[in-house]
């Protein structure tokens, strides 16, 4: 994609800092200032900078074919904190880059429609300091700072989630829910990390791994791991610790859910793959023990029973936060088979679904944009009313079904072929029963959308020409999840980096 | 037994804590008292850090003569936290030179199980550690080995030469202080810090619910969001 | 701009695809939209006559590769050129009568009805032409995609729930026995690409039968009994849409993926080996005399047709799983057969209902008199189902019956023959009824004279199935070298 | 010119002639298709010198030879050009549009199948002799007639079909499709499985016993010019089958013997005096049967000679009779009689066909049947010819008495009618020439047979012998009608064993029909329910309100991540320790 680095050299020294200095000081301008558009103006140049970082970045790293490492201030690690790019994290950054700028073209006109006009700048800092945080998680290499910027972009989520409560009052408790809920995530993880401390002196994830080497038999790093599984795993929604998200995703901003869906989920996953592949010891009989015995059950529950779950709902946005679940459940699969395959899948898995999701929410935000719904009833025939949104929307619900030739397909395909690696074939059986889950989900929606007919409104409701602005990014998305779908070797090559690097702990490149 | 709870006293208040904690936010149906069993459940984690960064027999990690050992090294044990390292590493060199293997066994059973008692484990782990380092450097990394270097050439002067006086009380007031580990601390203030902003956050959040449902009671708030559903007719 | 093979099959999916375009750009002019249609149509049929003829030599194109082994993938062979020739020619005929009945019923939607058809067809293209099992998986889906819109297209709660059950049968089966077989297959070959006698040569008997099974029933759109009450359910469609589901796209294109399968992913080697085949194929013959019995008791005209195609499917199905060459020559012929034959039965039945608003037999005594060319048509059609000389659809049963006994089943041979006794039962009346009885009521019954481009078709349909008689030769010198059957002399 | 023509089948023409007729709206173009075709066809047979496989079509890498010609396709093609032509005469005044291609092309299927040479040819023009006669049976136009027509036709096909499953099954042992040689007969066994499916399938055309209803059932429903027509091709192509596939197969001498026999007794009773000849019908057959059975040269020459007069009078009695049908509307014993006065030529003709089919001497009966008798007495089969003979009386009693008697003497009907038209006078004076020509100049017809016969019918102990017959049985008649103890006519139907298996077929038909058709719905609701149950438990789980999927407070949320937690610990515990 990118060979080498291409900012100048002062730029792309302090890369790695800088993408989380730049959010972080754009967030501080907005919250001083009132106006929404100037706002959502830096948000997006933070936004589009650390994509742009993120690129040079990756290309530094083609150039040199190691991990971008950065001392913080100059101290070097061990001492100081440490932030470090390799072949897993760099897929994240790019996701994060990518989705982020999506999000936000489609958050000029979705933002202006449902927040109050006095609050747009602060919801864009929020957003801002949301995404310092989510960058700062995978970019840094000290566990500590992991847990700072985890809570950092924790704490504003709580409060971009609440903003929904302009239209829903429901999301102020879904907010709350989510509060308790991650702060107990948190506070777990933080315990981990603890521990780890104890037991090694050290916060380097790099030194904390080379000390654990010999520590396999050390019951606090047992815990450790224990407590850091739990807490992550708690913020990734993976089931039954899910039960925040429904809420969450259904009854925030549309832009956020957007935003969220495609990243936040992602990015705790990102962090336990790190913490268990690369600073765990994932050969220790614990490790995998708690993989195989733990992770993989609850994932494929998770595939299942979310899809089921999802069935039933009336709200479509709950429909596909329950997906939302499932699609957790497949990357923590392929995280549960715990080889190179199995990871690299639920990498792939990972950016895929943000593609899916990102393309299923921003035409939801469309919908809601132009007719107010967000029931699956009100979404009759809106395939004749707005057919070119219920056309991306259809690839986006095809995506996740995962039929041939979308991205859907590819990853569910890598995971199958991972489990069938291992010899798991009721994996296979249950990915398989699973994705039929998925089309009744689906189905359901595109039935209304396409084929039943559209109630005649008393009188008629007030509709709005969907802008550009959300149109674009749902097309870029909704192609994406095509082009992907059968030009691979992008996303399949970044996915198996990052695994090489999570579990080869080399460059992956 | 006595001993052994005296010995893991804080240990156990950890963990009460945390438990009351916990069951505040499990038990409660009230979004405050919610909120407050959640503040607490993240004090325990605050005390379980400050208990680990406290020391037996530590010594500040700071270097006397910086500028002295210079060839190569300097750089590196100029940082603060490398000089609280190579402090710690030269106080259990010099002391297994002289009062032969007693604390440094000690420390080393601590090190092997950390937590078991509240007293060094970290410094003493680590401090065995790197003494440790010191003379099997080779099996060691890059870094280990320089600093393992560093540390002998510092035990050497202790030994032989008129050594600093930090190295000298840490040779002769070892087990009296209870040294506290900085960096700890330092961790927990951010966690208080993220702590406060979530609790914050949390009780704003708790406002805005009183004012719009007007109640702060869970089965409240899940009764009144059933009846809108209800009468949009979706439940 | 020469007309090679690679352009040719592009042609094949785009025609269809820039049909859909115009009917969409032009939806407002009904004129200029159907022509659109009718031009897309003309073309494609032209184009799959090159493909028909460049078949032998297998072209093949590979698009992109998402997985090592995993493409999508376009190869023409005889089997799929033909089905695409069948597909596309009839398509010319189907959209002149949709035009005659769309019109002569005032149905609404007629754009989105279009455009599904040109949906729907390019889909069957890509089944036909697909290389391997995935694209083959794909363009299935698709298939079923694109027709759902059309089976319910009246929109009222009939059609609705039958297009539901159509939809879910149809999707549910694919993506829980299809799929998986598909994966399966993969994992075991390291391929998918229909390769000639078969790829899972090393698969035992176990997983070869557990494979059989559910591509048998994985591909629900053969209607294997008991997947098979999708078909009647999806009877709520308007005729066009019925002859489309029966006769050119989508049964078709399910017991052609059943005749692909077998004849490239598993071949007849390894379809001996595999006891599963034989038990399928007695559930074929099963199939095939219940459905025909059960459309013995329907008194709707399109249910009973609907049955008779339950039960004629199995044939194919009957064929592919005896794997014996003449039992998957008389299979390849049944596709064709059938199709001219069901294809005029539904234009007729559409006919009907255009010109007397009757659905029930028992309705229609006497109505030969004032439609003799339908009826006359439908009597032919009828003839050449139950598998009479000198009609098209006696070669199928032929080929059939030399196949059972070849591959040890002659007992199979008799739920051929008891089909066409039940053919008779069933057919016959219809048309019978139709020119001899006296109508139920005394009341003057003049029907509306069903608009020409309805009649007309199926005419020239029933034509075919005696044209397609005398064409035997060219077909099975044609088809022989698929099934490696030397040509008796 | 006949260079030209060379090895093209009689068939062709006449069934070019029938599908030219579907399409000719005039009348009389149709009429003079109907008799100019069989001209052709004579022509056409004639000017192929000699015996030897012509006209073979290749398609679908199969070879078709539709024209073999030897000594006894001969036979049988030369007799039904001469029935297609009598019933083109007789058919002249009729308008419906239906029957005459339908006869056309039935004819000229009968004519292919005669001379197709291989199993394949043989079962296009069977099932095309079904396909075309059904035709003949609803150009009657009443409700009986369809239902009678369409049982008609599935039991035709089923012969078809049984006979192309049979042919299958013989290539496939065989690999071949012929259907014997030039000049060869009894080339099937029964012992094989292709082989039982062939007989079976001859068997049901030939209406064997148990398999013989649809004859009786069909015939006598179809049009007065219909039936002259059916009575001609099916069966006799059928006896020409079985003498091509299985003379000498001793099962047939006895099921010839019942044949010739049980009709008898249904003969005698029956009313409807087409249904009488249809009874009569099946007994000739079981004559020719019979002699193919016995398989000697002799018995063929006998079997070929019967179906060559039998054709000729029992058309001829179908013709009276069809005479009748037209001008008084019925063919009920009971409502006829006294119609010699009326229909003085008709009468004739029908006394003749009478004395015919009772093989009185000097009529064409006679000289064939004595060849069948001869043979079987030859071969020593003692009981069946008793039977043969008693059944002999039996023909005289119901066909040559029975039914001059009831139809045109007997107790006056009271019907005033005109005679019949001329060209059905015509027609019948033609056969009844043809009657009297063969039975006469009996060397004409022995001729034409297969082998070559050295049999002088007109012996003293034959001729003797059949009037001591003949003489009894009319005695027999005419005292049981004086004492009144023959059967009355009466206005009733028969019931014959067709009653059983219709009844049992019907029966389970209709159970059938019933149990699937629960099967099929117990399927759709099997689906549904299914769908309905799962949807149901599913959505008690999983719906926004359901178990699963409830809104749940935080405070429970934070026991399962507790939860989750203990078992991570202890799992991790187990595995490290």
């Amino acid at each position: 994609m990118i060979e080498a680095s291409f900012l100048p050299a002062a730029l792309s020294d302090h890369a790695p800092v800088l993408l989380v200095l730049v959010p972080m000081v754009l967030a501080a301008i907005v919250a001083a200032q009132p106006s929404g558009r100037f706002g959502w103006l830096a948000a997006l140049i933070g936004v589009v900078s650390t994509l742009i970082l993120a690129l040079d970045i990756y290309g530094q790293m083609q150039a040199s074919g190691a991990p971008v490492a950065y001392a913080i201030g100059g101290w070097q690690p061990p001492y100081g904190i440490e932030f470090r790019i390799d072949g897993l994290n760099i897929a994240l950054l790019l996701l994060l880059g990518v989705m982020g700028t999506l999000a936000l073209i489609f958050a000029l006109p979705s933002v202006a429609d449902e927040i109050a006009k006095s609050k747009q700048s602060l919801f864009y800092a929020a957003f801002l300091i949301c995404f310092t945080g989510l960058v700062g998680v995978s970019t840094t290499g000290d566990a500590f700072n992991l847990f700072v910027f985890l809570e950092i972009s924790s704490i504003p989520t709580y409060a971009l989630i609440a903003m929904g409560a302009q239209k829903d009052r429901r999301a102020l408790t879904a907010s709350f829910n989510y509060l308790v809920l991650g702060t107990i995530g948190a506070t777990f993880f933080v315990i981990g990390v603890g521990f780890l401390y104890m037991s090694t002196g050290t916060l380097n994830m790099a030194d904390i791994a080379r000390l654990l080497v010999e520590q396999n038999d050390n019951r606090v790093v047992q815990v450790a791991f224990g407590f850091i599984l739990v807490g992550l795993a708690l913020k990734a929604a993976l089931f039954p610790l899910h039960m925040w998200l429904p809420n969450g995703y259904a009854y925030a901003p549309n832009f956020v859910t957007t935003f969220l869906a495609s990243t936040a989920t992602k990015v705790a996953f990102y962090a336990l793959i790190r913490f268990t592949f690369d600073i765990f010891d994932p050969t220790a009989s614990f490790v995998t023990g708690l993989l195989t015995w733990v992770i993989t059950p609850l994932a494929v529950m998770a595939m299942v029973i979310s899809s089921a779950q999802a069935i039933f709902q009336v709200n479509v946005r709950r429909i596909l936060a329950y997906s939302s679940v499932a699609q957790v459940g497949y990357m923590m699969l392929g995280f549960g088979i715990a080889s190179l395959a199995g990871v690299s899948a639920g990498m792939l898995h990972l950016l895929n679904h943000a593609l899916m999701k990102g393309a299923l929410f921003v035409a939801l935000g469309a919908f809601s944009y132009a007719y107010g719904v967000r029931r699956i009833d009100d979404f009759k025939g809106l395939g004749q009313l707005m057919p070119g949104v219920s056309a991306a929307f259809t690839i986006g619900g095809l995506s996740l079904i995962g039929v041939p030739f979308t991205v859907g397909f590819v990853s569910k395909f890598y995971l199958v072929s991972a489990a069938l690696e291992r010899g798991w074939w009721w994996a296979v059986a249950l990915i398989v029963f699973s994705s039929v889950l998925a089309v009744f989900y689906v189905y359901r929606i595109l039935i209304n959308i396409w084929v039943n007919p559209a109630p005649v409104h008393e009188p008629a409701i007030k509709v709005r020409r969907v802008p550009m602005m959300i149109l674009i990014p749902l097309w870029i998305l909704a192609l994406a999840n095509l082009v992907f779908g059968v030009q691979t070797d992008l996303l399949v090559g970044l996915a198996q980096d990052a695994a090489r690097a999570a579990l080869d702990g080399g460059m992956g490149l | 037994m006595v001993e052994l709870i005296s010995e893991r006293f804080n240990y156990i208040i950890v963990i009460a804590l945390m438990m009351i904690g916990l069951y505040g936010v499990v038990s409660s149906a009230n979004l405050v008292k919610r909120l407050v069993g959640l503040s607490i459940f993240q004090t325990s984690v605050f005390l379980l850090y400050i208990t680990m960064g406290k020391v037996f027999g530590g010594v500040p990690p700071i270097l006397p003569y910086p500028a002295e050992h210079g060839d190569g090294h300097g750089s590196d044990a100029g940082h603060g936290t490398a000089a609280a390292h190579a402090g710690e590493g030269a106080h259990h060199s010099v002391e297994a030179a002289h009062d032969g293997d007693h604390i440094q066994s000690d420390a080393q059973t601590h090190g092997a199980t950390p937590g078991a008692t509240q007293s060094d484990a970290h410094a003493g782990a680590q401090g065995a550690d790197v003494a440790h380092g010191a003379s099997q450097a080779a099996s060691h990394g890059d870094l280990r080995e320089r600093v393992g270097e560093a540390v002998h050439s510092l035990a050497e002067q202790a030994a032989h030469h008129d050594a600093g006086p930090a190295a000298y009380d840490g040779v002769h007031h070892t087990a009296e202080i209870i040294y506290s580990n900085p960096l700890p601390h330092v961790l927990i203030l951010t966690a208080i810090v993220v702590g406060v902003a979530t609790l914050a956050v949390g009780l704003a959040l708790v406002v805005r619910i009183r004012e719009s449902y007007g109640t702060i009671e869970d089965s409240a708030i899940a009764r009144a969001d059933y009846s809108d559903e209800i009468e949009r007719g979706t439940a | 701009m020469t007309w090679t093979p690679e352009l040719a099959l592009g042609l094949a999916l785009a025609l269809p695809l820039a049909g859909g375009v115009g009917v969409v750009a032009f939806g407002r002019y009904p004129n200029v939209r159907e022509a659109m249609t009718l031009i897309a149509a003309v073309l494609l049929a032209i184009n799959v006559a090159y493909l028909v003829e460049i078949a032998p030599s297998n072209p093949t194109i590979e698009l992109f590769e998402f997985a090592p082994g995993l493409s999508l993938k376009f190869k023409l062979e005889p089997l799929g050129a033909l089905f695409a020739m069948v597909a596309s020619g009839l398509w010319i005929l189907n959209s002149l009568y949709s035009i005659g009945y769309m019109r002569g019923n005032k149905e609404k939607d007629q754009t989105r009805f279009y455009l599904c058809f040109t949906l729907s067809i390019a889909a069957a293209m890509g089944v036909a032409l697909s290389g391997n099992l995935i694209t083959l998986f794909f363009f299935y889906e698709a298939l079923t995609f694109s027709t759902y819109p059309l089976v319910a297209h009246k929109g009222d709660a009939k059609a609705r729930k039958g297009a539901t059950i159509y939809m879910s049968i149809l999707l549910s089966t694919s993506i829980g026995l299809l799929l998986p077989a598909v994966l399966i297959t993969y994992f075991v070959a390291g391929t998918t690409d229909f390769t000639p006698g078969g790829i899972l040569g090393a698969a035992g008997p176990v997983l070869s039968s557990v494979i059989l099974c559910l591509f048998a029933f994985g591909i629900g759109k053969a209607a294997l009994m008991p997947v098979h009450p999708w078909l009647p359910n999806a009877m709520v469609a308007p005729t066009p849409v019925s002859a489309l589901l029966h006769a050119v796209a989508v049964v078709k294109a399910g017991v052609f993926s059943m005749l692909k399968v077998t004849t490239y992913v598993f071949g007849p080697l390894t379809m001996a080996a595999t006891p599963a085949a034989d038990a399928l194929a007695w559930l074929a013959g099963f199939s095939i005399v219940a459905a025909s019995i059960i459309a013995m008791t329907q008194d709707n005209l399109k249910a009973r047709l609907a049955y008779s195609t339950v039960s004629q499917l199995s044939y194919v199905t009957l064929g592919a799983m005896l794997a014996s060459p003449a039992a998957m020559l008389g299979a390849a012929l049944q596709i064709v057969m059938h199709a001219f034959a069901k294809i005029t039965l539904f234009m007729g039945a559409g006919a009907i209902y255009t010109g007397t608003k009757k659905t029930n037999i028992s309705d229609m005594a006497g109505l030969g008199k004032f439609m003799p060319v339908t009826f006359a048509a439908f009597g032919i059609a009828s003839l050449s189902l139950i598998g009479l000389p000198p009609f098209g659809g006696t070669w199928p049963k032929f080929f059939l019956m030399q196949g059972s006994d070849q591959a040890g089943h002659p007992w199979l041979m008799a739920a051929l023959i008891g089909s066409s006794l039940l053919n008779i039962g069933y057919l016959l009346p219809i048309v019978i009824n139709a020119f001899f009885k006296k109508p139920k009521d005394d009341a003057p019954m003049r029907p509306g004279m069903p608009p020409l481009l309805a009649v007309l078709p199926p005419l020239l349909t029933a034509i075919a199935t005696f044209v397609l008689f005398l064409l035997i030769d060219p077909l099975v010198s044609y088809l022989a070298p698929v099934f490696s059957m030397e040509i008796a002399s | 010119m006949s260079d030209l023509f060379m090895g093209i089948s009689p068939a062709i023409p006449v069934v070019l002639a029938g599908l030219l007729a579907v399409i000719l709206p005039w009348h009389y173009a149709r009429k003079v298709l109907m008799v100019l075709s069989p001209l052709a066809a004579l022509f056409l047979l004639l000017i192929t010198p000699q015996s030897g496989v012509y006209g073979v079509v290749e398609m679908a890498g199969l070879s078709f030879e539709t024209y073999r010609l030897d000594n006894i396709s001969r036979v049988w093609g030369l007799v039904f050009i001469i029935a297609a032509f009598l019933n083109g005469i007789y058919a002249w005044h009729e308008k419906d549009r239906m029957s005459d291609p339908s006869g056309l092309i039935y004819a000229g299927a009968g004519l292919g199948a005669v001379f197709a040479g291989d199993l394949l040819t043989l079962f296009f023009f069977w099932e095309l002799t079904a396909i075309s006669s059904i035709f003949l049976i609803f150009a009657s136009r009443k409700g009986e007639a369809y239902r009678a027509g369409l049982r008609y036709l599935a039991i035709s096909v089923l012969s078809g079909v049984l006979l192309l499953g049979g042919a299958v099954m013989l290539y496939n042992t065989t690999g071949s499709w012929a259907f014997g040689g030039v000049g060869d007969v009894g080339v099937f066994s029964i012992d094989t499985p292709g082989g039982m499916l062939l007989f079976l399938a001859f068997g049901i055309k030939c209406a064997f016993p148990l398999l013989h209803n649809w004859l009786q059932d069909a015939y006598p429903k179809a049009t007065a010019t219909g039936a002259v027509v059916l009575s001609a091709f099916t069966t006799k192509l059928a006896i020409y089958a079985l003498a091509r596939g299985f003379a000498g197969t001793e099962i047939l001498i006895w099921i010839g013997a019942i044949m010739t026999a049980f009709p008898v007794f249904f003969a005698v009773v029956e009313n409807d005096l087409r249904k009488v000849l249809a009874y009569s019908l099946n007994n000739q057959l079981g004559f020719m049967v019979c002699a193919i059975g016995v398989g000697s040269e002799l018995a063929l020459n006998g079997a070929a000679a019967h179906a060559f007069v039998h054709i000729i009078y029992k058309g001829l009695l179908f013709m009276t009779m069809g005479a009748v049908l037209m001008r008084v509307g019925t063919t009920k014993a009971s409502h006829l009689g006294g119609l010699y006065k009326s229909m003085p030529l008709t009468t004739v003709f029908c006394m003749i066909g009478g004395a015919a089919i009772s093989a009185f001497p000097l009529f064409s009966g006679f000289v064939a049947k004595a060849l069948t008798l001869s043979a079987v007495l030859h071969e020593h089969h003692y009981i069946p010819w008793l039977i043969l003979v008693f059944a002999s009386a039996g023909v005289l009693e119901h066909s040559g008495i029975k039914i001059p008697y009831c139809a045109f003497f007997g107790h006056d009907g009271g019907h005033k009618v005109k005679e019949a038209p001329f060209n059905m006078l015509l027609a019948m004076g033609l056969a009844s020439f043809l009657c009297l020509y063969l039975g006469i100049n009996y060397g004409a017809l022995y001729n034409l047979l297969p082998y070559a016969v050295e049999y002088q019918p007109y012996t003293y102990d034959h001729v003797v012998g059949q009037m001591q017959l003949l003489l009894a049985a009319l005695f027999a008649f005419t005292f049981l009608m004086r004492f009144k103890l023959y059967p009355a006519e009466k206005d009733i139907t028969i019931l014959d064993t067709d009653w059983i298996y219709r009844k049992v077929l019907d029966g389970a038909a209709r159970w059938s029909c019933a149990m699937l058709d629960r099967l099929g719905g117990a399927m759709d609701q099997g689906w549904a329910g299914l769908g309905r149950t799962i949807r149901k438990g599913l959505f008690n789980l999983f719906s926004p309100a359901g178990s699963f999927a409830r809104d749940v407070p935080s405070g429970i949320m934070a026991v399962w991540s507790t939860l989750l937690l203990a078992v991570v610990l202890i799992v991790a515990y187990i595995y490290a320790s």
